[in-house]
């Protein structure tokens, strides 16, 4: 036909066009920011949009408060320290990439991770073929299958994340009289959940507890009355729940609602530790008995902790993100505060050197005091178990003040004593 | 069934849900004639149609085409057995030309190689009167080039019996006339011909032989003289 | 006719000098590129493939498939199966995945092809949310908690693993893009076409058009497959949402629509392009503007540019077909 | 485990659920079933909805349903507007099937960019005095969190339902897709009898949207998770059924809620789009339909 042959020759030349404007865009990409080597330059990926983006953006400000510190006390090395982050959009295929142009073309000397296991995981090769020391933000049990000597982990989870998680949500319910024996438990069907209610599983079976409900959900559900019926249902003594934030709190208000009477209910539920749904839940957290990371109460206030949320908590004025910052933002700093401290006692940049020195000491930072086990968590657990306690109305100032998310557990931090049981 | 029946349509059944919009209908074209099928809106004609060319498939009764029975058979199955239609509001293939048009159905009904479409799709194209249209774009032809072109696929499916589903609507005197030329043109290359048609005119000149079909049944059969002068006819269509 | 002869030789010639070129850059370390390039690239050419694959359902036939996600992460998953049960090498993942997902593809096609246009995108989609589901709940391959798959450090003889990762998608786009090229040139491409254009007339004119759907849906499913094979691999820990994102689905659709959906060289251009922006985009905006982009691009090209980058090349090289 | 209680219980749940999936699907019943207008990016409208309501809410303290039906005219115009758009880039062309519903598509993302960049990614809810209380009679309850969004679902539904079939320009809604020559001879203009449809389509999202919101926490994502329902109820309704659309919302609520009480949560959405596929495949002129 005719006009097919011209069609030929017109698409051969939009071949050659688009592999122009392929080469072309890969020359822009490829074209480093200037170069300039008196100032040490950290490098990550993280979360600025997407699912996780508002923990990631918390995180992001609790680092650039950081930096600003560091090189106002002289930077590291006696050089200025530079933060190069990209936006991974909360999605686990940005990873690799965003961590070899940070690497080779940016030429950063150091890489930390972004926010969660998600997007932990895919820059673990990339740091492991380099050998680089990789320090990381809130990842569930990474380590278990890369087996890296120089990944250190921030998250107080403990050297065995998965039943180190809840250990707190069991001891503070055993040591009632007379001592709980059923148990349910439900999560959502997403990665933390699930390991966080496997911990629970395991444990609850350790204790002879009697597991009476054991369901996932998928983490769309948007009415949680069905699921909350179903588990009371059972009667169970206990209900532990490993939930993210938008089902944290379908669970809550169902949980409410339906009037659940249980003895200790709570555990693994994430988002009811961020100021916009705990003043959103307000006195319907009253009993709740949740981890924590950190919580403004006396026996928690680290060398720092105070002056740092200070700083952040200016930062974070309309920027979109958590206004307290407690739960995830002293750890953002924190784990930038052991590389640097690894850095400047060793007054090296070699990797090997400050991976060694960080396995083998001890740093104080706003968290308190950190060291870590063989696999790269902390030595000890310090996830906190904290009960939502007198609180009366939704305003943010509330959660400010001490008293009203006491410390049951660990031990060494307790703030408070349990009300107990939840509701009957 | 006499002998020389190319198509014989018995006891035919369509439901809608509770609405029958054919019910036990029988009829019976024979190979060559050109067969009008006609009746009011909405007493189905259409649906007759659809159920030959097999786009739905009939409830109750057989449909025998050449000996063949017709049932489960799909729509493009059939087109290859030698049945081909038009279709009341013209169905182009808006994106290619006349000829590629053609082209689809030549490649496709009756396994022309590709190289020989251009000859035997433009021969088409010259009977049906479209050729110095071959190049334009489907999409873009008047009404009554549309109309032509619906003859034109039909035709390159290369069928034995043709059905021009009220290929007439709308088009203006002469070029009625000029669709009516085309169609006995291709009746006397020894296609069978089902007219389908709202205008009284055409059919009665075109037609050996009519169906009337009035709420899903047949109510008359005949040469158009007697269709004309049949009473349950006249009720048909002027109501009681 | 004479043109399949000379018509097959200049792309062939390109293909196979894109093939010698990733040859050269990955084994022989030509123009010593950076590594970040690969991994670029690897998500470049993957979205290459996934467009290309989308566009033989929804560009050539008209059938929109929401479910692109779904395909990608079942081929992906499929890999993480054989490796779960034996260590498969990639070799073996990639025919593997493939065919999963052509069988996926097959059954979704049986299941939803007797549907119209619409009714088929929404079932993709609702077909996506079901596979989801199951994966979330099949503890072999991880479940809702994600599984890991460790990758080999070297690949011989292309030295680094990524740049091994890079041809073999490499060679998948240039695949994908000659299946969809051979598909188009077709008696069965034109068969889509009239599909897309008008099904019953299509199926009255002859043609078998549950067939051509059920080869489209086949096809397109193997490519998608064989897209998501290598994706454990490159992220080394896969998790269902991960797995699922949406923006493959939109990608996919985006791609095509930008580049010009009626031919193969369309999703190809507008996977390289919207494809390299995103990359870039990635490493310079770093914020919201980012899928911004995506949306903006889109509904700016479906409105201003229905045939897309190759709609406006053919008018700038006055290729146009005229009418009269 | 099974009692009698757990059943009603599970019934309710199911009932009050389904209303509010209803809501939210039917203005794409209008505008996907009656219009033919593929308008992926109604979720997206319906999340802009809850915003909306969480802005008043948080800044003067507004209730959500009253800012619901306070922006039902804005939206109504907005609606009118994009189906302007719409009209003359694609179905004056003939050009909706591919590039239309790309479109949407984009339009999708662009809200919820938008949103993203004014909001941010936070979960997002709102106060009122009917959120966190409930109805007891024995082992059975009735959340007034999903009992208030249900009432108003269902007056809005016979709002739209007497609109669309009391007077002449529901009636001509109704039959745009059908038969445009027919309302062009009664002398109404089809393009205007669409916007005004596809007007009262995206009007519905601001009441539903602020419905969403009364009933989850909302961020700007959380609306594609919504797209395969709203999909889903609009064909398992037979396209263009009001009452289908709340029967089919009400069937999809309670069997969700059966199979989250009984058989497991996790399984619940599944078993949700298993009824819808099993309805393309088997019966896809829907419940109601044609």
């Amino acid at each position: 036909m005719l006009m097919k042959s011209k069609h030929k020759l017109s698409r051969r030349g939009w071949l050659k066009r688009s592999l122009a404007m392929a080469i072309v865009a890969g020359a822009v990409a490829l074209t480093a920011p200037a170069q300039a080597n008196d100032t040490i330059k950290i490098g990550f990926s993280m979360a600025l949009t997407g699912g996780l983006a508002g923990a990631g953006k918390g995180a992001l400000i609790a680092m650039q408060v950081w930096a600003e510190d560091t090189n106002a006390a002289g930077g590291l090395l006696g050089k200025q320290v530079e933060l190069v982050y990209y936006d991974d959009q909360t999605n686990p295929a940005n990873v690799p990439g965003i961590y070899t142009k940070l690497l080779d073309v940016d030429d950063v000397d150091f890489v930390v991770s972004g926010y969660g296991t998600n997007l932990i995981a895919p820059a673990m090769p990339i740091v492991m073929q380099r050998g680089l020391v990789f320090p990381s933000l809130f990842g569930l049990a990474v380590n278990e299958k890369f087996n890296y000597p120089n990944y250190f982990q921030i998250m107080p989870a403990g050297p065995e994340p998965l039943t180190d998680w809840s250990k707190g949500f069991y001891s503070v319910a055993m040591a009632q009289d007379p001592p709980p024996k059923t148990i349910a438990l439900v999560g959502a069907d997403a990665e933390f959940a699930k390991n966080a209610v496997k911990g629970a599983r395991i444990q609850a079976e350790e204790l002879g507890l009697e597991i009476v409900y054991d369901e996932s959900y998928h983490p769309k559900t948007p009415d949680f009355t069905p699921i909350v019926n179903a588990i009371q249902a059972r009667n169970p003594d206990m209900v532990f729940v490993g939930s993210y934030p938008p089902d944290s709190v379908g669970m809550v208000k169902a949980a409410t609602e339906v009037g659940l009477k249980t003895k200790i209910f709570g555990g693994g539920m994430v988002g009811l530790q961020f100021a916009s749904i705990m003043t959103a839940l307000g006195p319907k957290l009253n009993g709740i008995v949740n981890y924590d990371f950190w919580v403004p109460e006396p026996t928690l206030k680290f060398e720092g902790v105070e002056a740092f949320l200070a700083k952040y908590q200016k930062a974070a004025e309309g920027q979109g993100v958590d206004p307290l910052g407690y739960y995830l933002q002293p750890y953002a700093y924190a784990y930038l505060q052991v590389l640097g401290q690894a850095i400047t006692a060793t007054n090296s940049a070699d990797h090997a050197v400050i991976g060694e020195y960080i396995r083998n000491n001890s740093f104080d930072t706003v968290v308190g005091n950190v060291s870590f086990a063989p696999n790269g968590e902390w030595a000890k657990t310090r996830v906190l178990m904290v009960q939502y306690q007198g609180i009366e109305d939704n305003e943010l100032a509330t959660f400010t003040k001490a008293g009203t998310r006491v410390v049951l557990y660990p031990e060494e931090w307790k703030s408070g004593t349990v009300n107990y049981p939840y509701a009957e | 069934m006499t002998a020389d029946a190319l198509l014989d349509v018995r006891a035919v059944t369509k439901r809608f849900g509770g609405f029958t919009a054919l019910d036990q209908v029988d009829m019976e074209v024979r190979a060559g004639e050109r067969f009008g099928l006609i009746g009011p809106n909405g007493s189905g004609k259409t649906t007759m149609i659809n159920c030959i060319s097999g786009t739905l498939a009939n409830e109750g009764g057989e449909i025998v085409f050449k000996g063949v029975k017709l049932d489960g058979k799909k729509p493009h199955q059939r087109t290859r057995l030698g049945i081909a239609r038009s279709f009341q509001i013209p169905k182009p293939f808006r994106s290619l030309t006349v000829l590629e048009n053609l082209g689809i159905a030549l490649e496709f009904a009756t396994g022309t190689s590709r190289s020989e479409v251009q000859e035997r799709g433009m021969a088409i194209l010259e009977t049906i009167g479209l050729a110095e249209r071959a190049r334009a774009n489907a999409g873009s032809l008047t009404q009554i080039d549309m109309r032509k072109l619906e003859l034109a696929r039909a035709m390159a499916t290369q069928p034995e019996l043709l059905i021009s589903d009220e290929a007439m609507a709308g088009l203006s005197s002469t070029e009625v006339d000029d669709i009516l030329d085309i169609l006995f043109k291709l009746n006397e290359g020894g296609i069978t011909i089902i007219m389908i048609e709202h205008i009284m005119r055409a059919v009665m000149r075109f037609s050996t032989r009519i169906v009337v079909l009035d709420a899903g049944r047949k109510i008359a059969e005949g040469n158009p003289d007697e269709i004309v002068n049949d009473p349950e006819v006249e009720r048909a269509y002027l109501g009681e | 006719m004479k043109w399949p002869a000379l018509k097959l030789s200049p792309f062939w010639l390109c293909a196979a000098a894109i093939a010698v070129l990733g040859i050269a850059v990955t084994i022989f370390d030509l123009f010593n590129i950076n590594t970040f390039i690969f991994f670029a690239g690897y998500v470049v050419l993957q979205y290459v493939v996934l467009a290309t694959a989308w566009n033989i359902m929804g560009g050539y036939m008209g059938y929109v498939n929401f479910g692109t996600a779904g395909f990608f992460a079942v081929g992906a998953y499929a890999s993480v199966v054989l490796y779960n049960l034996f260590q498969a090498p990639l070799a073996l993942m990639i025919p593997f995945a493939g065919v999963v997902c052509a069988l996926l593809g097959l059954a979704m096609g049986y299941l939803t092809l007797r549907l119209r246009g619409v009714f088929f995108a929404i079932a993709t989609l609702a077909m996506a949310i079901v596979l989801e589901t199951l994966i979330i709940n099949w503890e072999f391959v991880g479940g809702a908690t994600g599984a890991y798959i460790l990758r080999s450090r070297e690949q011989a003889p292309f030295g680094d693993y990524i740049e091994f990762l890079f041809f073999v998608m490499l060679l998948l786009a240039i695949f994908a893009v000659s299946v969809a090229r051979w598909l188009e040139l077709s008696r069965t491409g034109r068969g889509f076409i009239a599909i897309r254009d008008d099904e019953i007339a299509a199926e009255c004119a002859g043609v078998p058009t549950l067939r051509l759907k059920l080869i489209a849906t086949t096809v397109s499913g193997f490519l998608m497959g064989v897209a998501g094979a290598p994706f454990a691999l490159y992220v080394s820990f896969i998790e269902p949402s991960s797995a699922f994102n949406l923006i493959y689905a939109v990608n996919a659709i985006a791609m095509p629509m930008i580049g010009g959906a009626t031919t193969w060289l369309g999703p190809v251009i507008g996977a390289l392009l919207l494809g390299t922006v995103q990359q870039v985009a990635t490493v310079t905006i770093s914020s919201e503007l980012n899928l911004l982009i995506v949306g903006i691009v889109l509904v700016f090209f479906v409105i201003v540019a229905p045939e897309g980058i190759v709609g406006l090349l053919k008018k700038w090289l006055g290729g146009r077909r005229d009418d009269r | 485990m099974f009692s009698v209680e757990l059943l009603v219980n599970a019934l309710i749940a199911g009932v009050l659920l389904g209303g509010f999936y209803a809501a939210v699907s039917l203005g794409l019943t209008v505008s996907f079933g009656q219009l033919n207008i593929v308008n992926i990016a109604h979720p997206a409208f319906i999340i802009l909805g809850s915003y909306i309501a969480y802005m008043c809410n948080s800044l003067w303290g507004l209730d959500p349903i009253l800012t619901g039906i306070i922006f039902i005219p804005v939206f109504f115009l907005i609606g009118a507007g994009a189906y302007r758009l719409y009209y003359e880039s694609f179905e004056r062309k003939d050009d909706e099937a591919l590039r239309g519903l790309a479109f949407f598509f984009g339009v999708m993302f662009i809200i919820e960019v938008a949103l993203i960049m004014v909001y941010g990614v936070d979960f997002r809810t709102v106060q009122a005095s009917y959120i966190g209380q409930s109805w007891k009679a024995g082992g059975i309850g009735v959340p007034t969190r999903m009992f208030v969004p249900f009432c108003v679902a269902i007056a809005m539904f016979t709002a739209v339902y007497l609109y669309m079939s009391r007077t002449f320009n529901g009636r001509a809604i109704k039959a745009v897709a059908q038969d445009r020559l027919a309302l062009q001879l009664m002398g109404a203009d089809p393009v205007k009898i669409k916007q005004l449809g596809f007007g009262i389509s995206i009007g519905t999202a601001a009441l539903a949207g602020a419905l969403l919101i009364i009933i989850i926490p909302v961020e700007p994502s959380v609306g594609r998770l919504y797209i395969g329902q709203v999909f889903a109820i609009a064909v398992l309704a037979g396209l263009g059924s009001i009452p289908g659309t709340l029967v089919a919302g009400l069937i999809l609520g309670i069997a969700e809620s059966l199979v989250s009480t009984f058989f497991g949560p996790s399984w619940a959405p599944a078993v949700a789009f298993g009824i819808l596929l099993a309805a393309l495949a088997f019966r896809p002129q829907g419940l109601f339909g044609r």
